[in-house]
């Protein structure tokens, strides 16, 4: 039989579900680096549930000839590895869809899902290679025979993941692989999806997913202080940190809650450590009066906001949008900071960078705001790519007569540590004189509180502008921010429409100067996020104006796919109404 | 008290006069010079409360941060920069109460800090509510019918965790309770010292003269003993008074931190990491 | 020597200044309530440091035969108890401002600073009535003396207020006070600036300030479970409700943290308990998770949040109004809540009560801002203004078949709680089903935010709408909200300007709809606050797309004053600028 | 266990096979049974993490709060209405971890529920890092060195905070763990029950074997004596199990509240004091 793969379409999509605990990540993991030193390019993302072991999780590869790094519905391949798939992947089935699966495992119940069913004795093929156990790296064997992968490179990949480990483990996983590739050449009738000559020598090597890509940003920008509370979906900075922390050099902690994580962040700032802290949005509502800490002594802190759909504990390991707000006014009182949401891996690792040079020159906390679905996909990208920005200036040993918060035009006054220099160096929570002692003084009050305030004029002026993608005659914008981008941008290339643009805002606080006038040569604006209130766009009305006229909101916990992406967009731009999701 | 280079001259003090506060300021002070550390040596790191204004009031590095949160940011001073001497002051409120959690945590992980609690067994600053360590009974315009928790013991506590050092003074004996600073501070360990402190305004019931008839100075007391320090924490009034408590001197938090292992600089004296970051790149290339 | 008094004015302004432990409370206590028992109108409000002794503080008396109920600058009579008068106080005095003090405390401290100094000794005539403590009542005297206001009220007075102590203290008082009166009288030649013509029997009765206004609203509304964590300037309410837990029959505990008390907060509303928790901005940062649990469990609970200066520890005895957007988006992900401001006696009452109803029938935080100004302040009300709302309504006893979570066109579920009817009641932080249970499910999440958020048209349907003070045909608009209202109101009145009306809002959050109409009537806005970012403006713009004109705004540390407030509103309105106080 | 009242029919329990919680679970509902308890009575109050899923799999009314923060709702709604037998549970990290200074103070001030802590010495929910309760040395991704702070020792912290009830058990011998749930849920205040339980996905140390060779149950201890049951509580391994200390049953928190000084309903069914509040505005207008 011949089964209904994408053939010279230079792309294919497979969908690998299955329980926790199955080992997924492992075939992700070599699939991705297979696929990559083939000379393709590849897009993962990863959905779970909040557990260990047992119930579904998927992982969608998107494999091409050509960059990806977007989230689609379109499943070419569906490998179901244990029975119970979820809707969410059953609704995804097409008729060209075609099902790895051991019906020994799902009975019948993709029967009638649509698709093409291909039944593989997974279990059995892994029991013959050593166990079952490996039915993973059989499954793997099989996408790698599909997409006309050879399988030996996959030797070599686990003998090096499982380095540690007895040879046999390796071994075995091979054989197991082996036994799949064979499967999968059968399926395209020897004929992979891909040929050695669709794969090109000048693809990006480095598979980095959004969490790394943040960790690396952060090391390059000289971060050396690392505390946090773990949680979904922020704790992959912590444990990349602590696993590199003798080698980059950082102080790295895992502390009782989210308040000592961020009070140790203003602790080490105020002795010149670079601190970051990472956590979602029931960690950073913790903080929020350690926000206002850094604000008032001045501290540069970095913190990474990973959300989560909310309130309270929400969706753990699932996706949204709706933490902006919190991130933007959290704290008591006035005090500036800034937020960035990169779109892709480089520009995490470049805004991670920003958001350092950002906090240590104007003294104050800057925010980076990701998601979980953000943090958990990765693509290949060119370490070339990965712009080093320039790093950090060492301190200036203080004079005797220093005065911590010595008033300046800019706001900023000169950074001084405690055990660097002759001078004395204070901080306080209160409101205080140059000196950092408190002292009640009505007129101090404002002074100190416009130097403060005055370093988001600076920070404004170094604000990165929104990216426009399409034509620069457009009368319709849709505008999006962080995790969204690729895929809006994607989308809108779909569609091709005439007169449509993107508007793809990367630093969301302070705005451009630019964003206005981009805003209001729109006759109509979608606003496109993650939440199910369209926080950005009342930012953007609250600052320049303009209203959003069409809303596409997405808040049901995964992120919006391309195609849903098209689909919402043709139906608000046609005037059919958006609406959310 | 005679100056000395920890003093902070043309300062208001905005304690009430007669505050166990000023003996206490005085007895830090004073252990400090006979340390032979001087104000660039030192970081007094406070939260909120009459205690927590400490730092203000005299002449060295200083961090006065967030009501409870003191040990956290004192722990971090530390850990970026072990060769500054760091020492967390705050009262009762502070310390045990909107920062209890940081207080247990804060011994179990054992930073080379000195804690000092000036403990006056009521909220002074927000005008005389109960704290953690209010004696049962006591009333205040909050605990209209008097205090009927159970009243915190930061000495068995603190011994429960692992503290190392465990010490209790009462401010009203400036001498002695220098000294016992003075040994909080040369331990090399999480050190604690709670000082009994008589509030004059809001603290009618636990007075100079009722501290000091309900204390007593140890003698000859063994500290390096765990159980018969965990006695002496136990027993109720009169309360001892000295060092409770000396283990050995374990390892501290930052001696164990792998960014120390191969290199002493302090994180303030470091660049970016550069190198690193490319060969993390580089490994994730193949 | 004639005194420059004000007579025929029918208002005097007394402020008294002195150390921290001299008794001006007592002092502020007893002439407000003679004044009011002579049929005059009081207005009092306190400023003070952040000390327990020492420093000084001053409390200001507007006594008037008319309604006073706002802050100003005049100053006819100051009585300085101590030496060292502050800055704020000093800069008030002016040439007709007739300064009472013992020259042997002052010194020379005042010579030269305007005004005509009388020096009293003071410390002397306590010391004739029975000690230097009675200093205090000594002033009082004085003050009645010069006001005309009958002493012997005043041993009245005095053995009510100290009838739990010996009646030697009561009548040591009751001869200070006297022997001030006979100065005090002196001093107006015997003719006092009120004589009993004045006075109306018609003035309302009741002294009440700010804090004790939101307790007596929210014991109203059945308020029975307080739990707090002391917070200048928010303590007052726990410290009310503790003094009469056993007559409300209300639970009260200070807790050990401000996540204790917000997280005791929602579970006693879970079990059916009315609670609320009071703090300040700080407090309230580090509820942010738990206000963000009261959203998605639906638990009624009632925030009081009294403002004071920022970030951080800020001034802690100082007034601010920088929390709003702290108030409307801290908690992560999004869910609905009211913010209500009042901006009098009699508002607090009205709208702790109005928290209560909303927060109960919507099953959401409600949350009353306040400030150190406004909660410090009093004013005399009739009683009978004092509007009892009508009361909760009984609960409904559980069916068997009941589910916590149903879904409703409203968005609220019949409420249930434990121990009360045959049905299980679940709650749960996570994203739930209708039993409360956790599920994940992608549609489910949509249903439920969708219904959780469905409350929010009701609440905004019920929004209490702005007042508009001053001419219906308005060019010109001031806007303000919360404690800046009354003082706004009496600016305008006193500028009198044509065209020119205040739109006061009292409740913040939903907006009432007639908003924008309101404010697009205006070819002019200026927006009136005591911040440094004008919060409420940009809250306008977002939800109105209005954006103010001109800005006012205040953040030293103390609330504007009617002059104050005047004179920057004729800056603005003529051109000349506004800008920040 | 045989089916009783409080199972959940058809529910998916996302616990990993061999988990310890399901033990637990079962000795949770077995007491409650036998203890004559039904669904409508209980309520069983958690924060987040693998234990803190319990209320999802039992039938009883629940609330399932934030991380950390179970003490303080189930305080609430015991003191809300006494009537209701109030449970809570949760993870090592949880209630000692991000609930540590909730633990403390609940205990100081002697609610009556009782606290049932999981206790897998490591972070189930979240894969595996360390908890407050992790032993030294134990390692995970984040403690890549493995663990170095001072265990955290529940018991000795809870006798410290004058806990009247405390005990400890293991999730593997479920009939004596049910017995000393029952015990704590019988006992009036405050009432912890450490509960040893082998986490099969992340701990590959303190393993069912592990803990049935490092503990034993008490026999013939008198637990009514303090000092007796506080060597027990530092005692290391093998730890005791069983109740470690029974102390007199003092007044409750819920007891000893004015709001239910002359009326015992319970709040959910008080209406407004108006009059009270007409009262207060009189007084306020002489
Ligand atoms: C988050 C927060 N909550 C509450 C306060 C108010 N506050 C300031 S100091 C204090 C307690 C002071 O008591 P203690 O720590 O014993 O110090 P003391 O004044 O007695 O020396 C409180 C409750 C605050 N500043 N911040
Ligand atoms: C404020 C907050 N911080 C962090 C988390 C993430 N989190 C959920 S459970 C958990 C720890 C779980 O450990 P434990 O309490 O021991 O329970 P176990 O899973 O081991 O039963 C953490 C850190 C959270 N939900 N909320
Ligand atoms: S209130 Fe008490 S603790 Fe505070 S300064 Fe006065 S006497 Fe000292
Ligand atoms: S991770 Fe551990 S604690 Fe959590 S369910 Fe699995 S075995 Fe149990
Ligand atoms: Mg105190
Ligand atoms: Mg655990």
């Amino acid at each position: 039989m011949t089964y209904p793969f994408p053939r010279d379409e230079g792309e294919a999509t497979c969908v690998i579900s299955g329980a926790a605990g199955l080992g997924i990540q492992t075939v992700e993991d070599m699939l991705a680096r297979l696929v990559v030193d083939s000379g393709l390019h590849i897009f993962g993302s990863r959905e779970y549930m909040s557990r260990v072991r047992g119930g579904n999780n998927s992982t969608e590869l998107r494999i091409s000839t050509s960059r990806v790094d977007a989230l689609v519905d379109r499943m070419d391949i569906l490998v179901a590895m244990s029975r119970n798939v979820r809707a969410n992947i059953r609704e995804r089935i097409g008729p060209t869809t075609v099902i790895v699966g051991d019906r020994a495992e799902l009975g019948e119940e993709l029967d009638g899902a649509g698709g093409v069913f291909v039944d593989v004795p997974l279990a059995e093929l892994a029991a013959a290679s050593g166990g079952r156990i490996y039915s993973n790296s059989v499954a793997a064997g099989i996408v790698l025979g599909i997409l006309g992968i050879d399988p030996g490179r996959a030797a070599d990949y686990f003998r090096k993941r499982f380095s540690g480990k007895k040879p046999e483990v390796a071994e075995k996983n091979s054989a197991a692989c082996l036994a799949g590739h064979e499967v999968g050449e059968r399926l395209v009738e020897g004929r992979g999806l891909f040929s050695p000559e669709n794969g090109s020598s000048g693809v990006g090597r480095a598979i980095i997913n959004g969490s790394d890509a943040v960790s690396l940003g952060a090391m390059a920008a000289g971060c050396n202080f690392v505390t946090a509370y773990p949680m979904s979906p922020a704790t992959g900075l912590l444990s990349f940190f602590a696993k590199h922390a003798g080698r980059v050099g950082a102080v790295v902690e895992q502390t009782e809650d989210e308040l000592a994580a961020i009070n140790m962040a203003v602790g080490a700032a105020y002795a010149g450590a670079r601190p970051v802290v990472t956590t979602s949005g029931g960690g950073f509502a913790l903080m929020a009066e350690g926000i206002s800490l850094a604000g008032v002594v001045e501290a540069p802190v970095v913190v990474h906001l990973s959300q989560r759909p909310g309130p309270a504990t929400g969706m753990a390991t699932r996706s949204e949008q709706a933490d902006l707000e919190l991130a933007l006014y959290s704290g008591h009182g006035e005090f500036p900071r800034a937020l960035y949401a990169p779109g892709s891996i480089e520009s995490a690792f470049m805004l991670a960078q920003e958001a350092f040079r950002v906090a240590l020159k104007y003294q104050t906390p800057a925010i980076i705001l990701t998601d979980q679905y953000f943090v958990n996909s990765f693509h290949n990208v060119c370490p070339e790519e990965l712009v080093l920005m320039e790093g950090p200036s060492p301190l200036d040993e203080t004079p005797a007569d220093y005065r911590r918060y010595e008033d300046d035009p800019s706001g900023c006054s000169p950074f001084g540590v405690p055990g660097l220099g002759l001078g004395i160096v204070g901080a306080d929570s209160h409101e205080h004189d140059e000196t950092g002692h408190v002292y009640e003084d009505f007129k101090l009050r404002r002074r100190m509180q416009d130097k403060r305030m005055r370093k988001l004029r600076g920070m404004s002026s170094e604000a990165l502008p929104p990216a426009l993608y399409g034509p620069e005659d457009y009368d319709r914008l849709v505008v999006c921010w962080g995790s969204t981008i690729p895929i809006f941008r994607e989308a809108l290339s779909l569609l091709n429409l005439k007169g449509v643009a993107l508007l793809a805002f990367e630093q969301v606080w302070p705005l451009h100067q630019s964003a206005e006038q981009l805003l209001k040569r729109a006759g109509r604006i979608v606003a496109a996020e993650g939440n199910s209130t369209g926080q950005f766009a009342r930012l953007l009305r609250a600052h320049t104006g303009v209203k959003a006229t069409d809303a596409l909101f997405k808040y049901s916990g995964l992120q919006f796919s391309v195609e849903e992406a098209a689909e919402g967009l043709k139906g608000v731009l046609s005037g059919n109404g958006g609406g959310s999701r | 008290m005679t100056s000395n280079i920890f003093d902070l001259p043309g300062i208001e003090i905005s304690w009430c006069p007669g505050c166990g506060d000023f003996k206490i300021l005085d007895s830090i002070k004073q252990a400090l010079v006979e340390l032979g550390l001087t104000p660039l040596d030192v970081v007094v790191v406070s939260g909120i409360g009459q205690a927590a204004k400490t730092p203000h009031y005299m002449r060295s590095h200083f961090f006065n941060g967030l009501h409870g949160r003191a040990l956290s940011n004192a722990t971090a001073i530390k850990a970026a920069n072990p060769g500054l001497e760091v020492i967390a002051v705050g009262g009762d409120g502070d310390m045990y109460g909107e920062g209890g959690n940081h207080f247990i945590h804060t011994i179990r992980r054992n930073p080379g800090i000195t804690n000092l609690v000036f403990n006056n067994m009521v909220y002074g600053l927000t005008k005389g509510q109960a704290s953690p360590t209010s004696q049962r009974g006591f009333r205040t315009p909050v605990q209209v019918e008097g205090v009927r928790a159970h009243p915190f013991n930061p000495v068995a506590t603190a011994l429960v965790q692992g503290a190392g050092f465990v010490a209790r003074a009462n401010a009203g004996d400036v001498e002695a309770t220098k000294d016992v600073i003075k040994e909080a501070i040369k331990y090399k360990g999480y050190a604690l010292v709670d000082i009994f402190q008589p509030c004059v305004s809001f603290n009618p019931v636990n007075t100079y003269s009722w501290f000091k008839e309900n204390t007593y100075w140890l003698d000859d007391h063994d500290a390096s003993d765990f159980n018969g320090a965990m006695a002496l924490a136990l027993s109720g009034a009169p309360f001892p008074l000295g060092v409770i408590y000396r283990g050995e001197e374990g390892p501290t938090f930052e001696e164990s931190l792998a960014a120390y292992r191969s290199d002493s600089t302090p994180l303030c004296r470091r660049g970016a990491a550069r190198d690193a970051v490319r060969e993390l790149i580089d490994g994730m290339c193949s």
